[in-house]
């Protein structure tokens, strides 16, 4: 067991952890900060799979901005949480079930099938490279550009529909 | 050749009236005086051209030595199934002859009627044009039939010319008379057309029976020597062979339309009809068109040996001619008088043919064409004088359009020679043109009359001596002869007593005394008819017979059989001799000492014989009884029990079964099944709305977990399978 | 030694299934929220670590490029998600799913 | 002298054979060398609360025309002791119904993300092939680390402010954050201009390329950063959340004792790592007109008087400039530095792009930002006048920073 088996197993049980707290708690903020601590547990991930610069943006993105959005949606939503009481609705049995089912067979699947790993070093300048290929035409522009114009529409929308009528 | 490019023309004849007509029909009924003209051109334009032809086909045929070969030349063709029947026109002698005669005769009927229908005056006939326009269209009728070259357009012709004469007879439907019994032109026209139907139906008959046995009605073909053999070899019925069979049929057509023994009733009745009419229709063209049609075909006649059917026309023609003759003598309406001489006329040509006198017929048919026609008119000119005087006579009465008997019924009847007399003084130019026309009827010497009666004598006692060419039994002609002298007689004696009880003595009626000349349009018609029938009988006489020369030398239709009428001073005597006793008769009744009282000295001496003349020998009654009658009452019976018994519940039996049925139906299909299936539907569709409302809960989340059911048992599914 | 591939694939399964757990069955919306972003998380973890084991020899970078894109997406979505949660709630004044099932709100 | 001159890197290597010829495993010996490196940093980190909050107080008080705190040890130097001291001695409170998990984690959460940064921060020269790494971790996306573990200290602020179940303390949160993230864009942008021209984001390799500091390069994109910085840091006219006449401290209110001295130490940790960030990256770090070369062993030392000197400089605003209220805060951000910012990142890609020569991009980039610098200027003139007739805020110009009260 190398050194990387023990940061992936401690990482994957913050991970885990981490998701378990956010589904399983019955108080919404905590829920959300184990939501940080999974993000950051994923953030190892990217780390330990030697993608820094996706651990960053994961940084960033998520833990900076996602979740403060979602506190602030808890925060500005309080008072009707407040005789929160009811955690689950009704068909949170089938739920779990129907999760775990799938849990069940996507390990079974993924485990039975062997992957076409190749051993390779990640190349120095993976992050040119990925600048690159972002903005190379027959590379990833496309992509890249209507991203862009889908977060400018997602922020006129947001704005729009929680706006104060 | 000229000639040929002529011939080329002949369809053109019958198309100027049918064009008179067209025209007069369609644009010019309003204007009288362009629709006088226009009918004159067709009828004239149809005369020049006819004339051409006849004389052409003459020449042709004098100076070619060659005998005119008749000409079919096909114009188009009619499809009959899966044959084509080929029409078109033909022109031969006998065609000729016609054309000779026929056009001129109505070109000089379309000119005096226009003076008959009082043109111009007040009493003008409201359907003046409409009167022109018609008998255009019997010109068509008669000149198509006479160039025709198949039997169907003849068929045709002559269904139009029957058309005309029921249209022309009755012109003046509206006409009523008191007299209940005296047939109303209605009437008359009605009867003239169904009693010519019936010979139609006969005719039609024989067509067919001639199509089926040989394919073919083309003349041409018809009279090719095989087709012949092949009529006269086989035999209908097991003994009678299809020629006799056949011409007798198509010689029951004749009969119905020349008005001979059995269907002659018609004829005296259609006087009813306008005098240039009945001159035109019923005496000159239509009635003749019988004769010639039995002339065109005589071929088929002929064609067996002997054969029943020559002496069936014989004996029809003579016994005709004197049947009628002696109805004629106790008429007292002059137009009846002549009415009758005619059908004892046509008995005159029938009986010449049925013997086989060819030449003779056709002959007297042309003299008497032009005769006739000069008795008509000058009959209808006295009428039209009388029916003046007597307007003149009753001024400040009643005024009426029609010149004819006056509306109110017969008080007084113009046509009556009682109400006559003395009219020669009156109306000269009538009167004299009406005595030539009467001597030429009655065959004296100079007179085309006697000329062609005599031949058909002449021949008839030939055929009795030795014989004739066809076969004819040597001793039945002399019976032929027998009743054609007696007829010969009765025609002389009733047409002096016509001429003396109109022309000679005092007028007996106020309207006889004041009845004035008629208008030279109508006068002069009747003159040049009247030098037609003196000079016409020229060309027949027998040592020099141009006719003999168009019919029998250069004619094609019997070829060289036509027996050679000589001269026979005997028989000639003897019918000269017949004429003049009948002439004498009538003086000595009529003329000697004129009648004042408008009694017949004939009556008191025959008596009873005289009564059963004047009604006709009651046949007209007889036929009343034993055909219409029962008919109608056959016909009624047959529609009582055709209606009641079995149409009425046959109709409404479908209509019981019908309502039955959908009642039926109703019951047992359409509530179960149909409203079943449609409510069915509605109940399920409802049900299953209910039931699939239960699937929209609203919760975003049952969705959500449905989703992921499904992929799972996907997931599942592909496992397994993998 | 490398971590292999699959481990890495059933931890992302776990947390896929997991955060799918939460999205079924919470009452609150943001809760749902919240699951979502960890099953996004999860998929971002399966295409980095294709990327790692797979894709990295043929020096291409399909796999994080598609990571980033789902990261800009989740962004998007978790804001005007949020957005549609506080304007419910502004409206129904509750963030309950279960009572939002009207379709006029 | 060679020694002494690169002292750091022989005192290292000398070590790391120590621990070789003890017998440890080659990554065991090169584990404790970074275990003791980090120590190092860590210490480092916390001595800077020690020098720095004494500094601030007497500078700002030598600016105020006041002796400061003189009473602790000779002239005051010792009075960072005397607040530990005070702090510790202070009561372990917990607010009622407050979540004590969340309320206890939030100090431990703000200290960890400010001591992390030391990780990526350049010390001294350093070859790439060494294969003892002193100093900073060349972790290529240096710049972006320091930028995401700035956005995770939010999160721990609005712990603390949720966690201490009081509205003031949750308003305070808001407002901080709200401020953090109006501020983290032009951070960034700014950071993307020093990126775009070195070409990299491991800081080592940027003070490396840099050879004329940016700051004079890119006047524009420097003086951002700083003030970005500072609105991060809570620091001078952005210190909105200590702003006693409104919030109270703000989300800090429920905490006394050690958990506000956590708190204030991990504000002066990050005070110092921005302020060596900064001269790392605008004031060309290490380098000292070739004197690291010579003497690598003056390397940190050079690093830290420019840290110093910036921190001297913020102190320098801090004195001069009023509070500005969270509305202007924000409108400067979004509507002020963003897009002088942007046109700087625009202006360095172009100039990037057109000559590969440093002096010659250096020239044209000062060119460009003092004519954007003047353009600014005719706007705001332009803005001002209009202004004038309407009563709309004016937004203050970064240089003078003066909050824009109605002249």
């Amino acid at each position: 067991m190398s050194v990387q088996h023990v940061v992936f197993i401690i990482l994957s049980a913050i991970a885990l952890i981490g998701a378990l707290g956010v589904v399983l708690n019955r108080r919404l903020f905590r829920s959300a900060l184990f939501l940080v601590v999974s993000f950051v547990g994923v953030a190892g991930f990217y780390i330990l799979l030697e993608a820094e610069l996706l651990a960053m943006i994961q940084l960033l993105v998520y833990v900076g901005a996602i979740a403060i959005l979602i506190i602030f949606a808890i925060m500005l939503s309080r008072q009707a949480m407040a005789a929160d009481d009811k955690v689950l609705n009704e068909q949170w049995v089938l739920g779990g079930l129907a999760a775990v089912v799938l849990c069940a067979f996507l390990i079974y699947i993924l485990t039975r099938v062997n992957w076409p790993v190749v051993e390779a070093a990640v190349p120095a300048n993976s992050i040119q490279r990925l600048g690159e290929s972002l903005v190379n035409p027959n590379g990833f522009v496309l992509p890249f550009e209507v991203a862009s114009v889908l977060l400018l529409v997602a922020l006129v929308g947001a704005v729009i529909i929680a706006r104060e009528k | 050749m000229t000639a040929n490019l002529f011939f080329n023309l002949t369809w053109l004849i019958p198309l100027f009236p049918l064009a008179a007509f067209a025209i007069i029909v369609l644009w010019t009924n309003r204007n009288q005086l362009l629709s006088t003209w226009v009918a004159w051109i067709g009828i004239g334009l149809a005369w020049i051209l006819g004339w051409l032809i006849f004389w052409l086909a003459g020449y042709h045929a004098k100076y070619l030595t060659a005998p005119v070969e008749n000409f079919p030349v096909p114009l188009f063709s009619i499809p009959t199934g899966s044959t084509e029947l080929q029409v078109g026109f033909q022109v031969d002698t006998l065609t000729g002859l016609m054309l000779f005669m026929v056009p001129f005769v109505c070109l000089m009927i379309f000119i005096y009627s226009k003076g008959y229908m009082n043109y111009g005056t007040k009493a003008v006939d409201s359907r003046y044009s409409r009167f022109f326009a018609y008998i255009s269209l019997f010109a068509c009728g008669m000149l198509g039939l006479v160039v025709s070259d198949n039997l169907v357009t003849l068929l045709i012709f002559w269904e139009v010319m029957g058309l005309c004469s029921y249209l022309l007879i009755g012109f003046w439907f509206e006409k009523k008379y008191a007299d209940p019994n005296r047939i109303t032109p209605k009437q008359a026209g009605l009867k003239a057309f169904l009693t010519t139907r019936i010979g139609d139906i006969l005719m039609l008959a024989g067509m067919l029976l001639l199509y089926t046995q040989t394919g073919t009605l083309t003349f041409k073909e018809i009279f090719s020597s095989e087709v012949l053999e092949k009529l006269a070899t086989t035999y209908a019925f097991g003994q009678v062979p299809w020629a006799t069979v056949i011409a007798i049929l198509i010689f029951g057509g004749a009969v119905g339309k020349s008005a001979q023994f059995p269907l002659h009733i018609w004829l005296p009745d259609a006087m009813e009809g306008p005098t240039p009419v009945s001159a035109l229709i019923h005496a000159a063209t239509m009635v003749s068109a019988g004769v010639y049609l039995v002339a065109r075909i005589i071929p088929l006649f002929v064609a067996v040996e002997g054969g029943t059917q020559l002496a069936v026309v014989a004996f029809i023609g003579a016994f005709t001619a004197l049947f009628s003759g002696t109805m004629a003598i106790a008429q007292n309406d002059i137009k009846r008088v002549l009415a009758y001489s005619t059908i004892s006329q046509l008995g005159f040509m029938f009986a010449a043919l049925g013997i086989g006198a060819y030449v003779a017929a056709v002959f007297h048919l042309i003299t008497h064409a032009f005769f006739k026609a000069l008795l008509f008119l000058g009959s209808g000119s006295v009428i039209h004088g009388v029916e003046h005087g007597h307007h003149h006579t009753a001024h400040e009465g009643h005024g009426h359009e029609s010149p004819e008997g006056d509306l109110r019924g017969g008080e007084f009847d113009a046509n009556d020679m009682m109400n006559m007399g003395g009219l020669l003084r009156r109306m000269p130019a009538t009167g004299w043109a009406f005595i030539v026309g009467a001597l030429a009827l009655t065959g004296i010497f100079p007179w085309a009359g006697f000329w062609s009666k005599d031949e058909i004598l002449a021949d008839a006692w030939n055929a009795f001596m030795h014989g004739t060419e066809f076969g004819v039994a040597k001793f039945w002609p002399i019976f032929v002869w027998a009743m054609l002298i007696v007829a010969a007689l009765l025609t002389a004696f009733y047409t002096a007593r016509l001429v003396f009880l109109t022309f000679a003595g005092r007028p007996r009626t106020e309207a006889a005394h004041h009845a004035p000349e008629s208008v030279p349009s109508m006068t002069w018609p009747l003159i040049i008819l009247a030098i037609f029938s003196t000079f016409l009988g020229l060309f027949g006489m027998p040592w020099a017979s141009q006719v003999y020369n168009l019919l029998g030398k250069y004619s094609t239709i019997l070829g060289e059989h036509i027996p050679h009428g000589e001269f026979n001073a005997l028989v000639a005597g003897i019918s000269l001799f017949v004429a003049a006793l009948g002439w004498l008769f009538g003086w000595l009744l009529y003329g000697r000492k004129p009648l004042a009282a408008a009694v017949d000295p004939l009556e008191k001496p025959l008596g009873p014989v005289y009564t059963l003349f004047k009604n006709r020998y009651y046949i007209d009654q007889i036929y009343q009884k034993v055909i219409i009658r029962p008919v109608i009452g056959l016909a009624s019976a047959a529609y009582a029990f055709d209606d009641r018994i079995v149409i009425d519940p046959i109709v409404d039996g479908v209509g019981r079964f019908g309502r039955w049925l959908s009642e039926f139906l109703k019951k047992a299909v359409d509530n179960p099944i149909v409203d079943g299936a449609v409510n069915g539907v509605g109940r399920a569709t409802a049900w299953s709305g209910e039931f699939m409302r239960a699937t929209q809960t609203g919760q975003i989340q049952n969705y959500l977990l449905v989703a992921v059911v499904t992929v799972l048992l996907l997931l599942i599914l592909f496992i397994v399978r993998s | 030694m490398q971590v292999p591939l699959s481990w890495y694939l059933v931890v992302a399964a776990a947390l896929f299934c997991i955060g799918l757990y939460g999205v079924l069955s919470r009452r609150n919306a943001i809760g749902i929220l919240m699951g979502v972003e960890l099953m996004l998380n999860a998929v971002n973890v399966n295409l980095i670590a294709f990327w790692r084991y797979v894709e990295v020899v043929q020096a291409s970078v399909a796999g994080q490029v598609f990571a980033i894109i789902v990261i800009t997406v989740a962004a998007a979505e978790a804001a005007v998600g949020l957005a549609l949660i506080i304007a419910i709630y502004r409206s129904r004044r509750t963030v309950d799913v279960t009572e939002a099932d009207q379709l006029k709100l | 002298m060679d020694y002494v001159l690169n002292l750091w890197v022989r005192l290292a290597t000398d070590v790391y054979q120590l621990f070789l010829g003890w017998g440890l495993p080659e990554w065991g010996a090169k584990l404790i060398i970074d275990f003791i490196i980090i120590l190092i940093l860590v210490i480092l980190g916390v001595l800077a609360v020690i020098v720095l909050t004494p500094m601030e107080r007497k500078v700002i008080a030598r600016m105020q025309d006041r002796p400061g705190p003189n009473r602790a040890w000779p002239y005051g130097l010792s009075q960072a002791f005397a607040d530990a001291i005070k702090m510790l001695t202070k009561e372990m409170i917990l607010p009622r119904h407050a979540d004590r998990l969340i309320y206890t984690a939030a100090p431990i959460l703000i200290v960890i993300p400010a001591l992390m940064i030391y990780a990526v921060l350049p010390f001294g020269p350093q070859a790439a092939d060494a294969e003892l790494k002193l100093g900073a971790t060349n972790l290529n996306v240096g710049v972006l680390y320091f930028v995401a573990l700035g956005s995770v200290a939010s999160i721990a602020i609005l712990m603390a402010g949720w966690g201490s179940n009081n509205k003031f303390a949750l308003l305070g949160a808001f407002r901080v954050v709200n401020q953090l993230l109006a501020y983290e864009v032009p951070m960034i942008l700014s950071l993307l201009a020093v990126v775009v021209l070195t070409g990299t984001m491991a800081t080592q390799r940027i003070v490396e390329v840099q050879s004329i500091p940016y700051l004079i390069v890119m006047p524009i994109a420097a003086l951002t950063f700083l003030a970005s910085a500072m609105a991060e840091l809570n620091r001078s006219p952005f210190d909105l959340l200590e702003a006693e006449s409104e919030l109270v401290a703000g989300y800090q209110v429920e905490y006394g004792g050690m958990k506000f001295a956590m708190f204030y130490i991990a504000e002066y940790v990050n005070i110092l790592s921005t302020s060596i960030l900064f001269s790392a990256l605008f004031l060309g770090g290490y380098k000292f007109f070739g004197l690291e070369k010579v003497a690598p062993v003056l390397a940190p030392f050079i690093v830290l008087g420019k840290a110093v000197s910036v921190f001297f400089f913020m102190l320098w605003i801090r004195g001069t400039f009023p509070r500005i209220r969270l509305d202007q805060l924000v409108g400067l951000a979004w509507k002020f530095l963003v897009p002088l910012s942007l046109v700087n990142l625009v202006l360095a890609a172009l100039v990037v792009k057109l000559s590969a020569n440093n002096w010659v991009q250096a020239g044209l980039l000062l060119l460009g930002n003092l004519i954007t610098v003047a353009v600014t200027f005719l706007i705001m003139s332009l803005v001002e006048r209009r202004a004038k007739s309407g009563g709309s805020v004016v937004m203050s110009e970064a240089q003078n920073l003066t909050p824009a009260a109605e002249r």
